[in-house]
This record gives C-alpha cells, sequence and structure tokens, in this order.
C-alpha cells in the first residue's frame, strides 16, 4: 500500500465514455479479460455468477416496441474518490485507495472473500471467484505475464489496468522521468474500443479529454446523488439515457429494462 | 569465564523472546498468505522476453492488421495496427481474443486423413460422366481459391463452387464516397466489411438501418426503420427514391438480395458508392482455371466428390442447398475444418486444419474495399502435428504443383508493380515500383498489406443479379427467423464473457422471444423450449427480450441453426 | 446406566428415549456437515449466491440467531450487574441458548467467506472503520467470554463436582463470574450495533443506509434494542417449549411474566425509536441520496406490507400483548407474544439483508431474486440441529434450571 | 494489528479500536487465571470440604437455608448467612445474650429419641461431649431410620481430621449415597458403629462453648424436627410415594417403606447435599 507522499504530483485517472459511440461490441469486456487473465467462464457460470471488470449493458428508454430506442453502456469499477464504499466497508485493508492514482485497488491475497464490498458497492463492479480460474489446456501459455491470476474465493475487479500503470511507471524510471510525476498510460477497454467511445486520462490534468468531457453539459456521472465523486464520466446527446444517471423508476410494474 | 549449557539455553531463549520483539516473525506469518497466491489450480504466468510481431487476422475477410504483444513467441495479446490507412488500428472482440484459437477445447486436432484420401481416389476413379468433383470454397478470391479452380480444371468434371456474391468479388464498396446508405439488415458495425473502414467512414454518411429488430447498427443509426419481416424491399425503395436526389446512395442487404442490391442501379450508387474492383495479379501459368460457379446452377444429384474448405470461414450455406446436390448413393464429402460443428457434422471425412494465428494463408480483400489487397495471415504460433493444409491436399490429387503458390503469387503482384505496400513494423508506406521483389516477399510475412492503386474513374460495375426464388408461405410456422449475426462467429474461450457471462450476445444455445410471444407458447426466461422450421427442430433455452416485435424469434447464427433456419425463414417455439 | 451424570432429585427420561430423540437431530447434524464440507472443498459455486446477491441465507442466519441469542448476555446484564435475582432461574438456561447461536454463527460465518483459510487477517489487518471488523473482534471474545460462562455450568454436573480440583475452579470461577457479565455486556452491545451497522453504514445502498450518530448509523442502536428485547422472549419461549417436551415445570411462572415484561418494554421502545428512525429515512436520508423512498416498496413482491409487518404486526402488537399484566398471565398469550417479538426481529434482520440486495440500484438493473440452494439449506439446518443437541445434552446433564429441583416437590 | 503489519497506523481509529480490544483480552485472561490461582490456593489450603459444603448450601433450595431462630419462630423469616455455622453469627450471639435457648424439651420426638445430652447437627448427626473431652459422633433417630440398615459404611480413618460441615463418613443404602456431615471440627481418634450407637470418636480442634454453638440443643429440637419432617414428607410425596401417617411414629427403616421413592434424592434432601 502506497502511502500518501507529500512531494508526489498525485493523479486523478479516470475515463469518458461515449454512450452514444457504443455499438456494444463487446471488445472491451475481451480486451479487458485478455489483459487481466480473467478466466474463461466455468460451464456453469451465468451472467450473474461471471468475472466481467467491464460489463456492457443494453439499456432502452422502456418504451414498447417499435418506440424502443436501446443504447449500450460499458459499467466498471466507478473508483469512487470520495468515502469509496467498498474500501470503507473491507475488514482487512484488501481494498485501499492508491492516493496517488486515486485508483481503487483489490488485493486478492489478502481478501478473505466475505463479500461485504460485493454488498456496498452500488455498480455491481465487484465480481466474486465463485470457481477456481480454469483455462483450456495450453491456454494458460497465452497468459498476460503481468498480471496474476486470482485464486477461487476472492473478490476481484477493474484495477484500470494496474499491470500497465505499473508498466508505465517503470518505463518512465527507464527514461529517467521524474517518480513524482503522474504517468500517461491507457487501459485495455480504451485501447480496444473500435469505435473510440472510452478515453482514459488524468482528470487532475486540465488538458486530458477525459477532464474536459467532464465539464460538458451532456456529460453524467452514475447515481452523482450518491455523492461517492465517481472518476468514470458517461456522455450523451440523449436525455433518456442521461437518466440512467438517476436511481430506478419502476413504473409501478417492477419492469426489468436491463438485457446486457 | 567457562559457559556451561544453562548459559546456552538461557541465550537461545533470550535470543527468542527478543526476536519476537522485532518485525521478522511477524512479517514471516503475514508472508504465510502467499501460499495460496499459487494453490492448485492458479497457473502460474510465464516471465520472458516482450517483443511484438506482426499479421493480419484471417478470421473473416477483413483481414485486419493485427500486433500480437509476443513472450518470447507465443502471442499473449493482440491489438490493431493504429496507423494502417484502411483499418485505422481497429480489431473486432473476436479478432482481440483469436490468440485463443489453437486452445479451444473443442479444436479438431486428429483425422482420418488416409482413409479420406483412399475414399476421394477411388470415388474419383468410378466418377460417372454425369457426375461431379466438386470443390467447395467458403472464401474465394484467396491464393487457395486458384489452386482449387486450377484442381478443377484437372479433372473433367471438377467443379469449383463459392457462395454467392453480389458485392465483396468484382464489385466492391466504397463507403467514402456514399452520401446515404440505406441499409436493409446490414451488420455495419457488426461484422460487415473492416470495422475501422466503416467507423472511420461513418461520419461521412448518413444510415438509414430498416430492420425488424434495432440490432447494434441500427442503435447507431441516424434513423432506425422498424418493419415486418418481408417488408424490407418496399420500405428501402420508399427510401432509395427519398434520398437519390441528395448524392449517392448505397443500398446494402443482409442477405444480398438481388432485388434489394438492385436499387443501386437508381440511387447513383453505381460507379461512385459501388465500384468495380480487380483482383490482384497471379502468375500467367494460372489462368488455366476453371471459373467460379454455384451451387444453384448445378443439376441436383450431381456430385460425387465434395470437398470443402471451412479452415477459412466465409458465408454459410445451409447444408439442405449442398446436400440436395449430391450423388444418392453414398457420396465422398470431405470438410476440411478446425471443428466438427460445421459442415462436419454432415461429412464422411473432417480433416483437421491449422486455424489463426497458426495457418499460413492469404485474406482477399473485403467487400469495403474498393481496391484490390494482398496480405498474409502468418504464422504465429507452431501448429500441431497432423493437420492438413486443404489447398496442397488438393493440389495433391490433381497432380499440381501449389507448394509456393504465395511466393507466386506475390511475384505476380510484385512484376505488375502497381499500389503500394504497407509495412507494420515502421507503419511507412512504400510503392510497391520501389521495393525489390524478395524484400516483397519478406515484408509480406513480416506483417504488411499490399493494396493496388485505386483506378482514376472508377468503372461502374454490373451487378451479378439472379432472380431470387420466393419462399413457399408458411403460415403454420408463426414467427419470422432473424439471425442474429450474419455469419457463424470464431469462438475463442474467452469470448464466454460476452455470450455466457454477460447477454450481450446471443449464446448458441439461446433464442429471444418477446414476452408476450413467449407467454403465448407458455414459455418462462430461460425456460427450454425446441425450435422448429420446415427443415428440423433443434432444442434451445428462451431469453426474453422486449426489444423485439412479437412475430419475431432472433436466433444466434451457428451453423445447426443456420442449417435449420437458413433456407427456411420461418419458425415456431414449442414448449418442452 | 448414566444415571450418575444426572443431578440428584431431578427427573430425567431413560438413556435410551433420549438416545432415540437425539438420533433424528444428530443425522440432520451429519447431513449439514456434509454440506457444509461442500461448500468449503468445492466453493462457494455450490450455494445459489451469486456476484449481486452476494449475501444469502446465511447472513440472515447470523443476524437472526445472534439476535435471539442475545437473552445470554441481557439476562446476565439484568442478573449480575443489575441484581434482578429471579432470573437466575434462566440465567444458565440463557448462557447455553447464547453459546449455541454464537458458535453457530461463526461457524456458518467460516463456511460463508471463500478464504476460511484467511479469516485470522482480519485480526492481522483490521480496517478499523470497517463494521465488520468490529462484529468479528466482538462475536470472537464474546464467543471466548460464553464458552468461559458456560464453563461453570460443566463442572457442576454431578459427576465432575467430585472431582476436588473442578469444584474448586467452578466455585471461584462463579465467584468472579460478575465480571465476565461486565465485559460480555460491553462486547455484545457493541456487535449487535455493529450487526446493525453492517447494512446501515452501505452509503451504496440507499434502501439500508442511515444516518447516525459518530461512526455509527441508526440502525447500531435499532439492533441493540431489538435484540436486548427479543432475548428474553426467545429465553421465555426456549423455557416453555422445555417445560413442555420434558413435561416439567422448571422456572416460577412469576420468572415467565418477568421475562415477558422485560422484552415488552424493551420492544416498545424498540418500535417507538424503529418508528421514527424510519421516518427520517423516508423523509430525508433516502431522497437526499437519490432514491424516493416509494419506489422500494414498488417492487413486488416487497411492498408497504413488509414494512407494517415489521413494525406494528410483529412490532407493536407483541409489545403491547407483552405489557398487559392480564395477558402475560396467560401463558398462551406470553407465549404468542413471544413468538411474534422474534419474528418481528427475524423479519427485521430478513429486509435489512435480502430485500437490500434484491432491490436494483442502477437505473437499469432488475429486481433480483435468489433461492438457497440445498447445500445452503443444510448447512443452515446444521446450525438448528447443532442447537439442539447442545442443548438437550446440557439440559440432560447440567443444571440449566437451579428451581427446577425444589418445584418438583410443588 | 501490530505496529510491524502492512497497513498498520497509529490513527485515532485503530488506538481506540485495538486499545478496547486487548483491554477486553487482558480482563478476561485475568479473570480466568485469577481464579486459577484461588483455586490452587483453596486446593493447597485444603479447603475442598468447605467449599463442597458451601456450593452445595447455596444450591439448596430457599426453604431449607432458614435460619434456626425462624423454626424456634423468633423470626418470621430469614435465610442463615452464613450457611448453618452460627459460630461466627452476631445475631445468633446477641440472641443467646437475651435468652438462652431453654435446656428443657423431651427426649421423645414423634416416637423418635433424641436424648438431652446431646447437640444436633442440621445434618442430622448428634455430637456427645464425653467427660475425657472427646465428642463422639453419631447420626440422630431420624438420620438412621432414613438410612435404615446401611448396605455399607465408608468410615475415615483414625487420625484423619473432620471439619464442621464436612463430610463425616459415606453411608449407602440401597441406591443412596449419603455424605453424612460432620458436627464438629476434630481429629478422628475411633471408629465406631451403629450398633455401638456412635461412629466417631473426634477430639475436637478447640474447646469451650463456640467450637459447639452452631449445634441445636433442649428446646429448638422439637420445632427443627417438625420441619424436617415436613420437608421428609413433601420430599416423598414428590416422589409420589404415600405420604407418612400423620403424627404416626416414622418405622424403623423409612427407605424400606417407600420401595419406588428415588431414595438417592429423599437423603440428599434431608442431609443437605446436592
Amino acid at each position: 500500500m502506497i502511502g500518501p507522499n507529500k512531494n508526489v504530483k498525485a493523479a486523478r485517472y479516470g475515463m469518458t465514455i461515449d454512450v452514444d459511440r457504443c455499438s456494444g461490441c463487446g471488445a472491451c469486456m475481451v480486451a479487458c479479460a485478455v489483459e487481466n487473465n480473467v478466466p474463461p467462464a466455468h460451464a456453469n457460470a451465468t451472467d450473474r455468477t461471471g468475472l466481467t471488470w467491464i460489463r456492457v449493458y443494453k439499456i432502452d428508454n422502456g418504451l414498447p416496441y417499435p418506440e424502443t430506442r436501446s443504447a449500450y453502456v460499458p459499467v466498471m469499477c466507478q473508483h469512487c474518490g470520495n468515502e469509496t464504499p467498498c474500501a470503507h466497508v473491507c475488514p482487512q485493508q484488501a481494498v485501499d485507495v492508491d492516493p496517488a492514482t486515486g485508483v481503487v485497488g483489490e488485493m486478492p491475497q489478502r481478501c478473505l472473500g466475505c463479500r461485504y464490498c460485493i454488498a456496498a458497492c452500488p455498480y455491481h463492479a465487484r465480481y466474486f471467484n465463485w470457481w477456481d480460474p480454469a483455462w483450456p489446456a495450453g491456454m494458460e501459455k497465452a497468459l498476460n505475464p503481468d498480471v496474476t491470476p486470482r485464486m477461487r474465493g476472492v473478490v476481484e475487479k477493474c484495477n484500470f489496468c494496474h499491470g500497465r500503470w505499473h508498466a508505465a511507471k517503470q518505463q518512465a524510471a527507464a527514461d529517467g522521468k521524474p517518480d513524482t510525476e503522474p504517468v500517461s498510460y491507457t487501459p485495455a477497454c480504451a485501447e480496444a474500443c473500435p469505435t473510440k467511445a472510452i478515453h482514459f486520462g488524468d482528470l487532475n490534468d486540465p488538458a486530458s479529454l477525459p477532464a474536459q468531457a467532464a465539464k460538458q453539459g451532456e456529460s453524467f456521472r452514475m447515481l452523482e446523488k450518491l455523492n461517492t465523486d465517481t472518476k468514470i464520466y458517461y456522455r450523451s446527446k440523449r436525455d433518456w439515457v442521461r437518466r440512467i444517471a438517476d436511481a430506478p423508476h419502476p413504473a409501478g410494474t417492477g419492469k426489468e429494462n436491463q438485457r446486457g | 569465564m567457562t559457559s556451561t549449557r544453562r548459559d546456552l539455553i538461557k541465550f537461545g531463549g533470550g535470543a527468542a523472546v527478543g526476536a519476537l520483539l522485532t518485525p521478522a516473525p511477524w512479517r514471516l506469518v503475514t508472508d504465510t498468505a502467499l501460499w495460496s497466491e499459487t494453490w492448485p489450480g492458479v497457473p502460474r504466468v510465464a516471465r520472458g522476453e516482450i517483443r511484438a510481431r506482426y499479421t493480419n487476422c484471417s478470421l473473416c475477410p477483413a483481414g485486419c492488421p493485427v500486433r500480437a504483444r509476443c513472450l518470447g513467441d507465443q502471442p499473449v495479446a493482440l491489438f490493431g495496427v493504429a496507423d494502417h490507412p484502411f483499418s485505422h488500428g481497429t480489431l473486432c472482440p473476436f479478432g482481440l481474443a483469436g490468440h485463443h484459437l489453437p486452445y479451444h477445447p473443442q479444436r479438431l486436432k486428429q483425422g482420418p486423413v488416409e482413409q479420406a484420401k483412399a475414399a476421394v481416389a477411388e470415388a474419383i476413379a468410378r466418377c460417372g460422366a454425369e457426375e461431379r468433383i466438386a470443390i467447395l470454397d467458403l472464401r474465394p478470391g484467396r491464393t487457395a481459391s486458384w489452386t482449387y479452380r486450377r484442381a478443377a480444371k484437372q479433372w473433367k468434371s471438377g467443379t469449383y463452387l463459392a457462395p454467392h456474391r453480389i458485392l465483396g468479388g468484382d464489385a466492391a464498396v466504397n463507403l467514402a464516397a456514399a452520401k446515404n446508405v440505406i441499409s436493409v439488415g446490414a451488420p455495419l458495425f457488426d461484422g460487415w466489411g473492416t470495422p475501422g473502414n466503416v467507423i472511420a467512414a461513418r461520419d461521412k454518411f448518413r444510415l438509414i438501418q430498416i430492420e425488424a429488430t434495432e440490432s447494434r447498427t441500427a442503435s447507431l443509426a441516424d434513423t432506425w426503420v422498424p418493419v415486418q419481416p418481408g417488408d424490407e424491399l418496399q420500405t428501402a425503395r420508399k427510401f432509395a427514391q427519398d434520398l437519390a436526389a441528395q448524392g449517392p446512395t448505397l443500398v446494402l442487404d443482409a442477405g444480398e438480395r438481388s432485388e434489394i442490391l438492385a436499387l443501386n442501379q437508381t440511387t447513383g450508387a453505381l460507379g461512385t458508392a459501388i465500384v468495380s474492383r480487380r483482383e490482384a495479379p497471379v502468375p500467367d501459368s494460372w489462368n488455366q482455371a476453371a471459373p467460379e460457379s454455384q451451387l444453384d446452377a448445378l443439376p441436383d444429384r450431381s456430385i460425387r466428390v465434395l470437398l470443402i474448405d471451412e479452415s477459412a470461414a466465409g458465408s454459410y450455406i445451409p447444408w439442405s442447398r449442398i446436400e440436395k446436390k449430391l450423388v444418392a448413393d453414398n457420396p465422398v464429402v470431405v470438410v476440411f475444418g478446425s471443428s466438427a460443428d460445421g459442415y462436419g457434422r454432415h461429412a464422411g471425412f473432417v480433416l483437421p486444419t491449422a486455424v489463426y494465428p497458426e495457418a499460413v494463408d492469404d485474406i482477399p480483400p473485403a467487400v469495403d474495399s474498393p481496391v484490390a489487397m494482398f496480405r498474409l495471415s502468418t504464422s504465429l504460433v507452431a501448429a500441431p502435428a497432423g493437420l492438413v493444409n486443404p489447398a496442397q491436399f488438393i493440389a495433391g490429387f490433381a497432380g499440381i504443383d501449389a507448394a509456393n503458390s504465395l511466393r507466386e503469387r506475390a511475384d505476380a503482384i510484385h512484376k505488375a508493380g502497381r499500389g503500394n505496400l504497407f509495412t507494420y513494423a515502421d507503419a511507412k508506406s512504400t510503392p510497391l515500383k520501389d521495393v525489390k521483389a524478395d524484400d516483397f516477399w519478406k515484408a509480406l510475412n513480416d506483417g504488411a498489406s499490399w493494396a493496388d492503386e485505386a483506378p482514376v474513374r472508377p468503372a461502374a460495375p454490373i451487378l451479378a443479379l439472379v432472380a431470387s426464388t420466393a419462399n413457399a408461405t408458411e403460415d403454420d410456422l408463426p414467427l419470422a427467423v432473424l439471425m442474429a449475426e450474419a455469419q457463424p462467429t470464431p469462438g475463442s474461450p474467452i469470448l464466454t464473457k460476452l455470450y455466457q457471462e454477460s447477454n450481450l450476445r446471443l449464446a448458441a444455445n439461446r433464442i429471444a422471444l418477446h414476452p408476450s410471444a413467449a407467454k403465448s407458447c407458455g414459455i418462462a426466461d430461460g425456460g427450454r423450449a425446441m425450435l422448429q422450421t420446415r427443415c428440423g427442430k433443434l432444442e434451445v433455452q428462451v431469453t426474453l427480450d422486449e426489444g423485439l416485435p412479437p412475430g419475431v424469434v432472433r436466433v444466434p447464427a451457428v451453423p445447426c441453426t443456420l442449417d435449420l433456419c437458413g433456407t427456411s425463414p420461418r419458425a415456431k417455439v414449442v414448449r418442452i | 446406566m448414566d444415571r450418575e451424570f444426572i443431578a440428584r432429585g431431578v427427573k430425567r427420561c431413560s438413556t435410551g428415549k433420549f438416545l432415540l430423540w437425539i438420533l433424528p437431530w444428530a443425522a440432520l447434524l451429519a447431513f449439514g456437515l456434509y454440506s457444509a464440507g461442500l461448500c468449503l472443498i468445492k466453493g462457494l459455486n455450490q450455494t445459489n449466491m451469486d456476484n449481486r446477491f452476494a449475501f444469502g441465507l446465511w447472513i440472515f442466519l447470523d443476524l437472526t440467531v445472534i439476535a435471539l441469542g442475545a437473552g445470554a448476555f441481557f439476562t446476565g446484564f439484568l442478573l449480575y450487574i443489575l441484581k434482578i435475582k429471579d432470573l437466575r432461574a434462566v440465567i444458565n438456561s440463557a448462557v447455553v441458548i447464547g453459546l449455541v447461536c454464537y458458535s453457530g454463527a461463526v461457524c456458518v460465518l467460516g463456511v460463508d467467506v471463500g478464504q476460511p483459510l484467511r479469516a485470522w487477517f482480519t485480526f492481522w489487518y483490521p480496517n478499523v472503520h470497517s463494521m465488520l471488523t468490529e462484529v468479528t473482534f466482538c462475536i470472537t471474545c464474546y464467543l471466548t467470554v460464553l464458552t468461559i460462562e458456560y464453563l461453570p455450568i460443566v463442572l457442576k454436573n454431578r459427576k465432575l463436582r467430585q472431582i476436588p480440583s473442578f469444584l474448586v475452579f467452578e466455585f471461584e470461577l462463579h465467584k468472579l463470574i460478575y465480571v465476565l457479565a461486565g465485559v460480555g455486556t460491553f462486547l455484545s452491545f457493541f456487535h449487535q450495533g455493529s450487526l446493525g451497522g453492517l447494512y446501515g453504514v452501505l452509503r451504496g445502498r440507499p434502501f439500508a443506509f442511515r444516518e447516525g450518530f459518530a461512526v455509527w448509523p441508526s440502525t447500531f442502536f435499532l439492533f441493540i434494542i431489538s435484540a436486548a428485547a427479543v432475548g428474553p422472549s426467545f429465553v421465555l419461549l426456549t423455557t416453555w417449549l422445555v417445560e413442555k417436551i420434558s413435561r416439567k415445570k422448571l422456572v416460577k411462572p412469576e420468572v415467565f411474566s418477568l421475562l415477558g415484561r422485560i422484552s415488552g418494554l424493551l420492544l416498545s421502545v424498540y418500535v417507538l425509536a424503529k418508528t421514527v428512525d424510519t421516518l427520517i429515512w423516508i423523509n430525508r436520508t433516502s431522497p437526499e441520496s437519490g432514491f424516493p423512498a416509494a419506489q422500494y416498496y414498488s417492487w413486488q413482491p416487497f411492498g408497504t406490507w413488509i414494512l407494517f409487518a415489521e413494525i406494528v404486526l410483529f412490532g407493536l402488537v407483541p409489545a403491547l400483548m407483552l405489557l398487559a399484566p392480564q395477558l402475560r398471565a396467560r401463558t398462551g398469550w406470553l407465549v404468542t407474544a413471544a413468538m411474534m417479538a422474534c419474528c418481528g426481529v427475524a423479519l427485521n434482520r430478513f429486509v435489512m439483508t435480502v430485500q437490500t440486495l434484491a432491490l436494483p440500484t442502477l437505473s437499469f438493473d432488475r429486481f433480483l431474486s435468489y433461492f438457497p440452494s440445498w447445500q445452503e439449506t443444510g448447512t443452515f439446518l446444521a446450525v438448528v440441529a447443532f442447537g439442539v443437541l447442545v442443548y438437550s445434552i446440557s439440559f440432560r446433564y447440567f443444571q440449566l434450571f437451579p428451581s427446577e429441583r425444589e418445584l418438583r416437590r410443588f | 494489528m501490530l505496529p510491524w503489519n502492512y497497513g498498520f497506523h497509529l490513527d485515532t481509529g485503530h488506538i481506540v479500536f485495538l486499545g478496547a480490544f486487548y483491554t477486553v483480552l487482558v480482563i478476561v485472561a485475568t479473570t480466568v487465571v485469577n481464579a486459577l490461582l484461588r483455586s490452587r490456593r483453596d486446593m493447597q489450603t485444603s479447603k475442598v470440604e468447605h467449599i463442597r459444603w458451601h456450593s452445595d448450601f447455596h444450591d439448596l433450595p430457599a426453604q431449607d437455608r432458614v435460619c434456626r431462630h425462624v423454626l424456634t419462630g423468633e423470626f418470621k423469616s430469614g435465610e442463615c448467612p452464613n450457611s448453618f455455622d452460627c459460630r461466627e453469627c452476631e445475631t445468633h450471639a446477641k440472641l443467646l445474650q437475651v435468652h438462652p435457648i431453654a435446656a428443657g424439651g423431651e427426649k421423645e420426638i414423634f416416637g423418635m429419641s433424641f436424648p438431652l445430652d446431646r447437640l444436633y447437627h442440621r445434618g442430622h448427626t448428634w455430637a456427645r461431649r464425653e467427660a475425657d473431652g472427646t465428642v463422639t459422633v453419631g447420626l440422630d433417630d431420624l438420620g438412621s431410620r432414613l438410612l435404615g440398615t446401611p448396605d455399607e459404611v465408608v468410615l475415615p480413618a483414625p487420625g484423619a481430621r473432620v471439619e464442621v460441615n464436612g463430610t463425616a463418613f459415606r453411608v449407602r443404602n440401597r441406591d443412596a449415597d449419603v455424605r453424612v456431615l460432620s458436627p464438629v471440627d476434630g481429629e478422628i481418634l475411633e471408629t465406631g458403629d451403629a450398633d455401638r450407637g456412635w461412629y466417631l470418636k473426634v477430639r475436637p480442634a478447640a474447646c469451650g462453648e463456640l467450637p459447639f454453638r452452631h449445634l441445636l440443643r433442649g428446646a429448638e429440637v422439637r420445632p427443627w424436627l417438625l420441619r424436617e419432617m415436613e420437608r421428609l414428607q413433601l420430599t416423598l410425596s414428590a416422589g409420589g410415594a404415600p405420604t407418612l401417617a400423620d403424627g404416626g411414629v416414622p418405622l424403623s427403616d423409612i427407605s424400606a417403606a417407600y420401595p419406588k421413592a428415588d431414595w438417592d434424592a429423599v437423603c440428599s434432601e434431608m442431609f443437605l447435599q446436592v
């Protein structure tokens, strides 16, 4: 765990995701799984027991066919900056917010799998290893050498590709850059997105795209009223899409409008 | 002073107690946790030198350039080549996981090669006058395709078959020139053409998506026009008339139905958005080759030997259409493929082939490439022993030499000297005439693509329209079938993220129904059901989807469902 | 055969009959241990919990049994600290109930976590801001205390006390028992509270989130009161049950009514506090975090009826029943009221755990349902069987009800 | 948890939380250790008998723990605070000052003989001060009738010590196994048996009146015995046996008369033990 350090120029890594550009192809989910050595699903896994650090939900405006209009929303750990709910509840400091990057980190080797953090997270961004991680014979050769696979019985989630951040840090050191400066890198999902809907950057750096996008009127954050100060900004020109930031509003029926 | 044993014990005890007051023992206790980091079932990741290797993705005709992040020689991640002028560094989800394909549990590694050889030879020997030896090539335009055509030429009754296509052969689409695009269910953002090119061109044209359901493409279209299945033509025609005035209006169709693509003749697309495309040069010695012919053109029950190259996926022809062309008395069907789930289910022999990124093959230009292209998918991963190279297998029978066909083709292209070579490692584009033949070949193998030069005035192609066969009305089958994807998608193990661990895409064993439709069949969400069409039935699991029109069943595109629904677009769902 | 183990002057059924009673429970326990073993060896994929329903039957069970087990600390508190002597008649029984509930809960927690071998990490790297840390520390400490409190009861066994050292130790330990009672009370107050805090602090789950005092949300205090209220009720209930099953008089009627009165008083306090808390939550806490409270109850089947049932039907009603002397005088009414009180608290724990997770938080979530797998249920039943066994054995061989001996004369 | 662990920082939270935790641990540990030490001391100072009596007395039903002055009707009610050891009881001392116990009384009570030359212990033993300064100890008439003709009597060896309310000797009869409580402190000189009328000859630890103050005498005996008969009746009736013939003389061997009664329980009641 990195302790707070006065002379480190702290970064606040964040993202802006343009919902209007997302085609829901799922490239981000695949790239994420490849990058972070997330195993393929166990035969009995479902959309409720799987491991998808980033998950693309299909949402719609709730109107009946043919007025239905749908969009795709990638949801990953929102890296809450204010009283991070999961870090707050973890009984043994297996979750920590890195003051130097603002990234909410998960330490699998510290986690005892109580899943309290899952209950605490309103974004359902945390996933539990219900099964032993298993790859088809030979496929473990193709694992990313920079990321250790997690074992059964622990919680894992998006950490903004910590492996890549670490590599970038080392590169910066090798290039003789000062250790106190934040490095710039790109997580797998942002890099893989074919439509360039996901952009990653330092929210503290006014020049970065997320920092600028965050200011725009059509930007919104999920459940902003919870005051969790998330670092993932979404963007859409469509009003009904922007409304997904709010709490659920069942039309009396308890109708589910998620098919992602 | 002398030290007794007592002193030693005292000393030892004191040391032990003292040690407890240092961090050491406590840190040790802490670190005991690390054992569980590598407990049984969790593989250790390999370490080693990281380097980049380049190739082209051969999973679909798009053939996107690929930078493979390799640990030694083993690819551990795939990326696009950012500066590529046509693909703009884009990879689709399937391409991103391509390096896992060799490890797919269902992957085929052994096959009855010798028996197949014998059977084919014997069948060729007793091939009757009216009977044919046919080669079905699912992805025409490759160098291997030329080998097949040359082989077919060697037999008096040899026939080279390819799926019928209006666009993508001699006629290609130039999205950059289109003002409007009317897409009748064509999955522009979901597997059509070259993803990078489509997305780059997207901002320049207006997209009208005419489709029964709101597909991915529809959700990104400027206008989505929901239609009842069957009304597509009128709707498309209406829009074509309105939009033609505003400039070149391209009309695309998921099923390439002639009557719909014919609209292009009136919208000013021909010669602008649809251009004729020269094929990449081939050696003069190859022009002794059989012509490309279509399955439907053959008389029924006429194929004695059918060799199907499934190794390079293309559009899938439902088996029922193939089956009726085979001779009645035990025809010999040999399938070359990496899994037995495709035509292998119907064939007498399934011979295992290399898969991407093991296979060495070239990739024909995609439908949206206005000029010819030549790029190789090189072997990043060593192929296991016992695999068959379909081209050389067939060439062997025909007694022609195809061992060096790729190199010969490259030399022919180099001889012609047209176009540019784009090398990936240095992201440089050089006119081909400035490159030596050997360097060209080397570059192609190290990751590069050759693009033909664009003609000064693009010529207007003549579309190969054919009268479509109207399907018999099947009123007893209430539901119209909509395919979730255009063709079968390559299933890397990690794609469970999209199909199983989230419902982003429709899994192979699922179908989607509108809740009301499901209710009328008495099926709940996740319930088991039987999907029935004219061609048979299949057990599936039902997913409810309120975004669907009630009269429709959405079916994933996998060989078994395509066999089932490919020719008869109506179905019914029965609860079990 | 085991006669010399049974206290003088009390009647117990024959060994054979006792074994017959034990057998089915033992079988149930065996089955439960098997299913728990599956969950430990094959992993939690044996359960029907998932990433969205991360807590299920087991957490509900833990919260409930620990609330019911509160009788142990609260009776101890009343007897040893507030010196309400009449409760001496049930203290031993209360201690056994407490021991059973807490050890059961702790065992289930051990199965519930994905990496039980790392459970000690909570002590090694405690995150003092986490309610779960507070719970873990308090429960483990209190379980130790309960075990020590249980020791004298065991040592008082007729056979064991013939061994001088046991006799003496029991005697001396009993003299200091009030210290343990004090510590136990302190610990229990905290973990009963922090169990409430467990959900109260979930700002990400506005249905459960409550404002509060210092680091503790209001649920912290509500859980303490409700546990203290239902503890005596449960002691009353079990005592009554044991009287029925063993067909003996075990405590004086006035003890029953005393337990009832204590329970009633605290229950009414709880209902009042809970009502105020709910009103604040509906009108301020929830709306402030962007969730109109009305929407929680628009997801069927959890309509407003559940709120009514929790506060009025199983809260206010039993409270009044227990407070009315003429109703308390009738065993039937007394027992019914106690039972309702227990159900009320169980329902409250259910709402806190299960309903919280079932309700959607993102606008495109669906309302989730969950049904425990047989392995989960088996583990649940193991705790019940374990409880019955330990209690039965204790009742047979130890003096759970000191006044039983004199009551047999009347 | 410990200052050397990752993530340990000395902030208020840690100090308060861990402080509380460690305090609790220390308290619990101290309590247990304390209890252990005390019991060790008790074992060494051989207070086992003493403690057994106290813990037994503590478990006796309330109405069996009443003060002797309640029996005589001087008080309405009152539990004995000294567990029947009147030697250290001020109240008793005062009352003796006010009006000493009448020496009178009769030898025959309910047809049982309670000679006046003896002092009676509430555990149904008597002590007789002999001329030579020794004390003979025996079962009183009710006691011996309860035990009838014992199957076995286990007497301590001469030289052993007995103490007030401690075990004097054990008697087994039917399923009853009774520790007969000693009325006096002292050293055993000689052991007798039922036929000789006494069981133990004891050299008292101290001489004078005080060592015998806790024993019943004279006019006290009758009301006490009355109460004892009631208790006997209650225990028997609880055992489901028919009650004694009212006022009738108890048989020489009561146990034989009630084969159904749980005689162990009856004796434990009557001989003040659990």
